[in-house]
């Protein structure tokens, strides 16, 4: 391993440990810019997770040790994740032939167990949440394959590495529609799996209406936090997936390219703010056909790459 | 020898017309049964050379329908012992003595080579059952009785007509008026075709209704139902082998005279039919006697297919002659015993026969699963012979019904078999003083072990007895 | 002598249509019994007399015409049956397809090949429509005791073949008519007796409860 | 090790085949001991001893090239019956050794005699001929020895599964097993005689000597479709599944759920290692047919409410899995694209591997739940993780294995299957093939949430039942099997590339031209990978939960109720159950799965007491088979009238075959 690479690669891992609550607070920041707001300061993440680090924690009696293994496995697979998603230009440390799948799959692992987890307090509430999270999640999952599958076939590898560098400025001269059709699934999948409006509303406080908040109603204190920090890495990870594939600017130079990619996340940020302030939460029964409407334009970038 | 073999069952029969006791009668009967069986073991092992004239002549074919015979007979006479313990309110001295002259009948059909003997033969077994089946005394078994004795009589009738027709050939042939089947089959060629083919025609439909091939069958299930237990076990595991026997005979005149395509797809076409027929009747039967005659029906079916298609098929036939009457025994005596236990022959009454009888339920169910050609049970060699001997011949339509119609079989008995072994039983359902002695579960028990046995390994003489027999009805 | 015996096969033939037109039992069980006598008779006359044919002749004049009829007569009484009511078949169309079996076995006997001496007779015609009436009375009759006649003429329509072969293998066509002779009447016999006891009547559309529902 | 055993020179084969003995025999002094409990024993320390000589004698033939043949003296004439063990036997006699053993330690504590006099003797007997009955079928070469095996195997599964016989849904399960077998049979006798008619004997075909395009070889192919398919579970010949796995005995499930099926996927395999040249048709019948039982049996266990019907589903859906890798190879084969051969191989045959390891360890775990909760409702459970948590941790690791989650063993064998799928991409045929890869991760999902459904219901939150109240811990003898099932998963997850060399030979024998290939190398290398992920996870998850404990030290811990979100009067029944679980699912995938549903009519202004019950129909089997046996049923009762008692008619009969034949004749 060369010198550049470790460098890279510690960069990559700090970006991964440090830059993801960032996110979360320039998205509040927009959407108290468009609510004329002044809105909390961007590293407001940062303080509620350490204030809550360092809070106290209350674990509800009915729960067993499944409750705690939830947010440990969560935060454990984003990070794992983060670790296979290459960040810009830059190639991720671990990559290998069909590490887009484990990628894809460990997000399943860690809605397993924080559905475990919020079932375990035996809450109704709860309860709901963690039944509308396994349905939509597991709607959302083929159109994250058809993405992989064209993607791949773009770029002729099956490695997220190769798949993501490969689709420069280049692809879309003759894949364009396609990637198209890509970007509007990616980014419906996008929002769906990191619970955003309009499918779910971080930050609301009717519990019958909630998906991903009202299944981590029962965890407390650093558990809390670790929550919180796995939830931001995972629209980290699932950001930098589309950034890579809706942006894929490159300038050749490597501290350059960090800075086009911090900047992309931060504008997806941005955007995802714009739209968080701009629609409505969508009615329960409403989000699977979105789902599947957004599987339908994958299926189509598909069929139209591999005919 | 060969007299001594017809002779022996004569004597038991008189003795036990004399013999006063019902106490005694069975043991006497069982007595007479052993004796006979190791007069057929001696004469398998030292076959006696042919009588002068030719008259009796005990050859493998005839060797094989007589083991078969003489081994579910002895079954029968064992079980005997145990079960008219149980009816004791009637005598059985009738029963008995006409055991034994049936017996004494099927022994000559099987060592005689002259049909018109033959015939004589038969049509006194016909008579001798007549009063095995009346042995209930009631309106439904006289009834089924009178059915029994009219159609077969007029059978067997038809069947003579069909022997006189062939001698009238020789008659006209000019050859020496004879129905010693060798001198027959040294004549065919002579024969004029039309006599010969009908006498084909009558003896078929005359032994066919012996046999009880669909639609001759029609006595079968009023017979078998009303009879008791050994005398349906004898019937269907005895009887239908000498006609059997019998049509065997016409077959290798068949042979001879070169018309056997003819019969060969006649014997295949009423097979067939008679399974399909049996197939309808089984499903949904609520009367598990009556089942067991239309599985009958169905066996005789498949013996009557296995001829027809010849080849590799005559072995399976001749094997499922022994399975078949060996299954046979064990479901109806099995089935008698069930019978008297419940005192009711209708699968409402019958339920969870394996908890108030374990033996012989547990051999009902297990001679289902053999009779329905289930591995390792010895009907399945056979069946499955006679099915891959039809598919190998490129016979497919042939093949495919007969699966077909077993598949179906194997649906609706199981649906009448099941609910009857598995579960509890009705409250509402009679108790009587039958308790399972190891004299009605002992002769099942001993047939299922010979079924099973023939399932996996068949002894070397008894193969060579049956290629043999299958050698002697090759089509050449 | 042995045009005699074709004139009384006539006879034969005609006695058939007695009994397939007759709705009295009594008179249809006499028919049959004259039809026996007349089946006892041909042996003696196509056979040069022996002592043999005498004994067969009296055997089958004694038993065709007197014990059988007398124990399906008594079954009769017993039962107090006069006529078969509601046959399954009018006896017009009866009539009608016996003389087309008739006809047919005339037929189906001169496609059959035959001895020169037998040639010109109808014995091989008889026997076979005799054979067809005893199945049509067996087929369009209900009760018992019609089905017994049926049965009965089918075995004279045996019987009347058995007699070209009479000189060819006699023990054979003996003994056959012997024991067709034993079921005939004794079994038979007693059935029927057994029956008349049990349901007082001879009608089989009695005899039905064993069946499938 | 092994070559320290093929030092040996006793036979492995021989002790393959002598175990299988034992094994069969085991149950059989049971039989006549008077005193109960004793034949338990004895028959399973037999058991377990000859499967710790049949376990690395199988591997051994697993790895050496040579196969030797031991011929059977019988007396019938269907040509000599032998017995060999070639790779693919020696790959599938695995299973069958380990489950069968772990199956009858489990069954001590499970069935005790002391509880079950009557059933015992019988269940122990049939346990043991099933087994063996199965370890031989993998052995024999003759096709009517091999059809008398396969009915062994399958009767003896039937009174397995008829123990309970006074219970009429468990009667009725057999029943409708029992036809459905026989009836496979039946396909079996074509199968046989047209393999007889085709190579003139009745020994099964050396591999590739027939020609598939003959029309023979079709019928030979559907046969063993239809015949083994039956008996595997495929659609829609699955009916008689999810009853039968639901009412027998746990243990028994567990055999017949990751061993029995597998015998019928194992015909398949052999039917197709005698052809050369299979056509593009048949692998594609197998691929469709695989894709959508995966599809239709998951989504039919994410309805269920039984718990053991729930895995009774999952099993059809593994089937289909495998099917698919199946079919993808076949496809591969025709179209000479050996990765893709490889990979599908690879994978069917380590799902094979893996699923009869996680499913015995469900059902045993199955098995401990009711044992503790006396019901197989889901909805009665719950919170039995506190009575019960080590039985809950290794259920955990099942369920988390059978999603086909990393880092367990499910994962690898579906990655392998993905790959292929994914390589099409740069052949340039078949590259529609990569439409499986979000088909199978639909199915995937649908697992997630049909295991985070039972776990969760079973396991977690309150009881909902009193029977569930008060839980116990299983007994030793039931704990073992599963640990060492849940052991082997987490292994196999963790190191998927020495499984994988544990298949190579298996494929090597199916295909023989993948002999010469760098595949296991470049794929073990991957798989290399994947394991340092999977330890990576592990680490990291250790790490956090480190730190967090660390954290909690310092913090105060304190518990309380769970937080009703205002509710204060929440009792055990407004939980989540398993219906409301999946209810939503259920609702989307409404297209394939059908409901049973029992609304309350509401009425008046204040309506009482009532109760919404919704359960899953069996659509094939209730909607279908069923009305056409009835159908069946009334025709034939028409027909019946043949036999109407009236004399006359019946001499009828008579005269009319006289005269038909007569006319015939002429």
């Amino acid at each position: 391993m060369t010198n550049s690479t470790l460098i890279n690669c510690c960069i990559h891992i700090l970006l991964a440990l440090f830059m993801p609550p960032l996110l979360l607070g320039v998205i509040g920041k927009t959407k108290a810019a468009f609510a004329g707001r002044v809105g909390a300061p961007f590293l407001q993440p940062y303080f509620d997770i350490i204030r809550l680090l360092q809070k106290g924690t209350v674990f509800s009696t009915t729960t067993s040790w499944v409750f705690r293994a939830g947010p440990i496995v969560a935060l454990a697979t984003a990070a794992v994740a983060a670790l296979l998603i290459p960040f810009g230009a830059h190639p991720s440390p671990i990559s290998f032939e069909g590490d887009m799948i484990l990628y894809a799959y460990l997000f399943a692992l860690g809605r397993f167990f924080t559905m475990a987890a919020a079932l375990d307090t035996g809450s109704s509430f709860e309860g709901m949440g963690s039944a509308r999270e396994a349905t939509y999640s597991c709607l959302a999952e083929p159109t994250l394959f058809f993405a992989l599958i064209t993607l791949s076939r773009l770029s002729g590898s099956y490695s997220l590495n190769g798949m993501l560098s490969n689709v420069s400025s280049g692809a879309w001269l003759y894949a364009g529609a396609s990637l198209l059709l890509l970007i509007g699934g990616m980014f419906i999948v996008l929002l769906a799996e990191n619970c955003r409006i309009p499918f779910d509303d971080p930050n609301t406080h009717l519990e019958l209406t909630m998906i991903h908040e009202v299944m981590v109603l029962d965890h407390s204190g650093p558990a809390f936090a670790i929550i919180q920090y796995a939830a931001s890495l995972k629209l980290f990870v699932l950001g930098a997936f589309f950034v890579q594939l809706a942006l894929p600017f490159a300038t050749g130079h490597p501290y350059l390219d960090w800075g086009v990619f911090i900047a992309t996340m931060l504008l997806l940020a941005i955007v995802i703010g714009i739209v968080e302030s701009v629609m409505a939460r969508l009615r329960l029964v409403r989000v699977p056909q979105l789902l599947v409407a957004a599987t339908i334009l994958a299926a189509f970038s598909t069929l139209l790459v591999i005919r | 020898m060969f007299a001594a073999l017809i002779i022996l069952p004569l004597i038991g029969a008189g003795v036990t017309w004399l013999i006063p006791f019902d106490r005694m009668r069975p043991k006497a009967l069982a007595l007479f049964a052993c004796g006979h069986m190791g007069l057929v073991i001696r004469m398998l092992i030292h076959t006696p050379p042919e009588s002068p004239g030719g008259w009796f002549h005990l050859d493998a074919l005839g060797k094989v329908v007589l083991l078969s015979t003489s081994t579910i007979f002895l079954a029968c006479a064992v079980y005997s012992m145990g079960y008219l313990y149980y009816r004791r309110e009637r005598s059985n001295r009738l029963l008995c003595m006409w055991l034994l002259i049936c017996l004494s009948a099927a022994s000559l059909v099987t060592i005689t080579h002259h049909l018109g003997l033959m015939w004589v033969a038969l049509e006194t077994t016909t008579i001798s059952m007549a009063p095995l089946i009346y042995f209930n005394r009631n309106a439904r078994s006289i009834e089924a009785t009178w059915k029994y004795l009219l159609i077969c009589s007029v059978g067997v009738a038809l069947a003579l007509i069909g022997l006189y027709f062939l001698a009238y050939a020789t008659v006209v042939a000019k050859v020496e008026p004879s129905l010693l089947l060798d001198d027959l089959v040294r004549a065919a060629g002579k024969l004029s075709s039309g006599w010969v083919h009908a006498a084909f025609v009558f003896l078929l439909v005359g032994f066919g209704t012996k046999m009880g091939l669909a639609p001759l069958h029609t006595w079968k299930p009023d017979a078998y139902g009303e009879a008791p237990g050994l005398v349906g076990a004898l019937l269907s595991g005895g009887l239908v082998n000498l006609a059997f026997l019998a049509l065997v005979r016409v077959y290798q005149l068949c042979i001879a005279t070169k018309e056997i395509t003819f019969f060969q797809n006649a014997l295949v076409v009423m097979g067939l039919f008679s399974m399909i027929l049996a197939a309808i009747f089984m499903a949904r039967q609520a009367d598990f006697k009556r089942m067991l005659a239309y599985s009958s029906v169905e066996h005789v079916g498949i013996m009557a297919v296995a001829l027809g298609l010849g080849g590799t098929a005559i072995f399976g036939a001749l094997f499922h002659l022994l399975a078949n009457s060996l299954t046979k025994g064990v479901l109806f005596l099995s089935s008698g015993n069930i019978h008297r236990s419940y005192n009711s022959k209708s699968t409402d009454h019958v339920r969870g026969a394996m908890r108030r009888l374990p033996w012989s339920g547990g051999l009902f169910l297990a001679g289902f699963l053999a009779i329905t050609g289930s591995p390792p049970f010895a009907p399945f060699i056979s069946e499955f012979t006679i099915i891959s001997s039809s598919f190998i011949q490129g016979r497919m339509a042939v093949g495919a019904v007969f699966l077909i119609s077993l598949s179906i079989i194997f649906i609706g008995m199981a649906l009448t078999v099941l609910p009857m072994v598995m579960g509890e039983a009705p409250p509402n359902s009679e108790t009587t003083s039958y308790r399972e002695t190891i004299g009605t579960v002992g002769p099942p028990l001993a047939l299922m072990l010979l079924v099973l046995m023939l399932g996996v390994w068949i002894p070397a003489p008894l193969m060579n007895l049956l290629r043999e027999a299958a050698a002697q009805l090759e089509v050449r | 002598m042995i045009s005699l015996a074709d004139q009384f096969l006539v006879l034969v033939l005609l006695i058939n249509f007695i009994s397939l037109g007759t709705s009295r039992l009594i008179f249809s069980i006499r028919a049959v019994a004259v039809q026996g006598v007349i089946l006892g008779i041909l042996p003696g006359l196509i056979h040069s007399f022996s002592w043999h044919v005498l004994a067969i002749t009296i055997v089958i004049i004694a038993v065709k015409g007197v014990v059988i009829p007398q124990l399906l007569g008594r079954a009769v009484r017993t039962a107090e049956i006069k006529r078969e009511v509601e046959p399954f078949l009018g006896y017009v169309p009866t009539l009608l397809l016996g003389a087309v079996f008739t006809a047919f076995s005339f037929g189906f006997a001169g496609s059959l090949p035959m001895l020169p001496e037998h040639q010109n007779y109808i014995f091989v015609p008889a026997s076979i429509a005799t054979l067809m009436t005893g199945f049509l009375v067996l087929t369009t009759r209900r009760k018992a005791i019609s089905q017994v006649i049926g049965y009965l003429i089918l075995e004279n329509g045996i019987f009347i073949f058995g007699l070209l072969l009479a000189e060819a293998m006699p023990v054979m066509v003996e003994a056959g008519a012997l024991l067709d002779l034993l079921v005939g009447t004794f079994v038979m016999g007693i059935v029927i007796n057994q029956i008349s006891r049990e349901f007082s009547s001879l009608d089989t559309s009695l005899l039905t409860s064993l069946k499938e529902e | 090790m092994y070559s320290t055993l093929q030092g040996a020179c006793v036979d492995p084969a021989l002790v393959a085949i002598s175990a299988a003995l034992v094994i069969g025999c085991a149950g059989i002094p049971g039989l006549f001991l008077r005193k109960p409990g004793l034949g338990q024993i004895f028959s399973t320390v037999a058991t377990i001893l000859a499967a710790l000589a049949g376990l690395p004698s199988s591997l051994l033939l697993l790895f050496s090239h040579t196969t030797t043949t031991y011929s059977l003296d019988w007396g019938l004439p269907f040509g000599p019956c032998e017995l060999v063990i070639d790779p693919l036997s020696a790959f599938f006699l695995l299973p069958v050794f380990l489950v069968s053993a772990a199956g009858s330690l489990f069954a001590v504590g499970y069935w005790p005699s002391a509880e079950h006099r009557t059933t015992e003797r019988g269940l122990t007997f049939f346990y043991g001929l099933l087994s063996s009955s199965m370890a031989i079928l993998l052995m024999a070469r003759n096709g009517v020895f091999f059809l008398m095996v396969w009915e062994i195997m399958a009767l003896s599964a039937y009174f397995l599964l008829v123990t309970e016989h006074e219970r009429e849904d468990v009667r009725r399960a057999g029943t409708v097993y029992l036809i459905a077998t026989h009836t496979g049979t039946a396909a079996l006798f074509v199968y046989f005689s047209f393999l007889a008619a085709q190579t003139g004997s009745f020994m099964l075909p050396t591999a590739g000597s027939l020609s598939a395009l003959s029309p023979v070889a079709a019928i030979i192919a559907l046969a063993a479709f239809v015949g083994f398919g039956a008996k595997a579970g495929i659609m829609p010949l699955h009916i008689w599944l999810p009853s039968a796995h639901a009412n027998a005995p746990s243990h028994v499930s567990a055999v017949m759920s990751g061993v029995m099926l597998k015998m019928g996927l194992y015909g398949i395999f052999r039917t197709l290692t005698f052809f050369h040249d299979p056509p593009l048709l048949w692998g594609a019948v197998l691929t469709v047919a695989g894709i959508v039982t995966a599809l239709f049996g998951i989504a039919f266990a994410v309805a269920q409410r039984d718990l053991k019907r729930l895995l009774a589903c999952s099993s059809i859906e593994n089937i289909g899995i495998i099917t698919t890798g199946l079919g993808v190879a076949l496809l591969g084969v025709s179209s000479h694209t050996l990765p893709l051969v490889y990979l599908g191989l690879a994978g069917a045959l380590l799902h094979i591997l893996n699923h009869s390891l996680f499913k015995p360890l469900l059902f045993f775990g199955s098995g401990a739940i009711i044992h503790a909760s006396g019901t197989r409702e889901m909805n009665l459970m719950g919170g039995l993780a506190k009575g019960m948590p080590r039985v809950a941790l290794f259920v955990l690791v099942g369920s988390v294995a059978i999603c086909g989650i990393p880092p367990l063993n499910g994962f690898a064998s579906e990655f392998l299957l993905y790959l292929g799928f994914f390589r099409q991409l740069t052949e340039n045929s078949l590259s529609y093939l990569v439409l499986l890869a979000p088909l199978l991760a639909l199915v995937g999902g649908l697992a997630v949430v049909a295991f985070s459904k039972l776990y969760s219901s079973v396991f977690l939150g309150t009881p909902r039942s009193p029977g569930a109240a008060h839980p116990h811990e299983a007994g030793l003898t039931m704990q073992l099997p599963l640990a060492v099932l849940a052991l082997l998963c987490l292994l196999i997850g963790v190191v998927p590339q020495v499984a994988l060399r544990l298949v190579y030979p298996a494929i090597a024998s199916f295909y023989p031209g993948l002999a010469s290939t760098e595949y296991p190398a470049e794929y073990g290398s991957i798989l290399d990978k994947l394991s340092l992920v999977g330890v990576l996870l592990l680490t990291m998850a250790v790490v956090i939960t480190l730190l967090w404990y660390w954290r909690l030290k310092k913090g105060r811990v304190t518990s309380a109720p769970t937080w009703g979100c205002g509710y204060q009067r929440g009792t055990a029944r407004i939980q989540y159950g398993a219906t409301a679980f999946s209810e939503i699912a259920v609702s989307v995938f409404s297209g394939i799965i059908r409901q049973k549903i029992r609304r309350p009519a509401m009425a008046g202004l204040f309506p009482g007491g009532s109760r919404c019950v919704d359960h899953p129909t069996e659509t094939l089997l209730e909607r279908i088979i069923a009305p056409l046996f009835t159908l069946a049923g009334i025709s034939f009762a028409f027909l019946r009238r043949l036999q109407h008692g009236l004399m006359h008619v019946y001499m009828m009969y008579i005269f009319a075959t006289l005269f038909i034949l007569m006319l015939w004749a002429h």
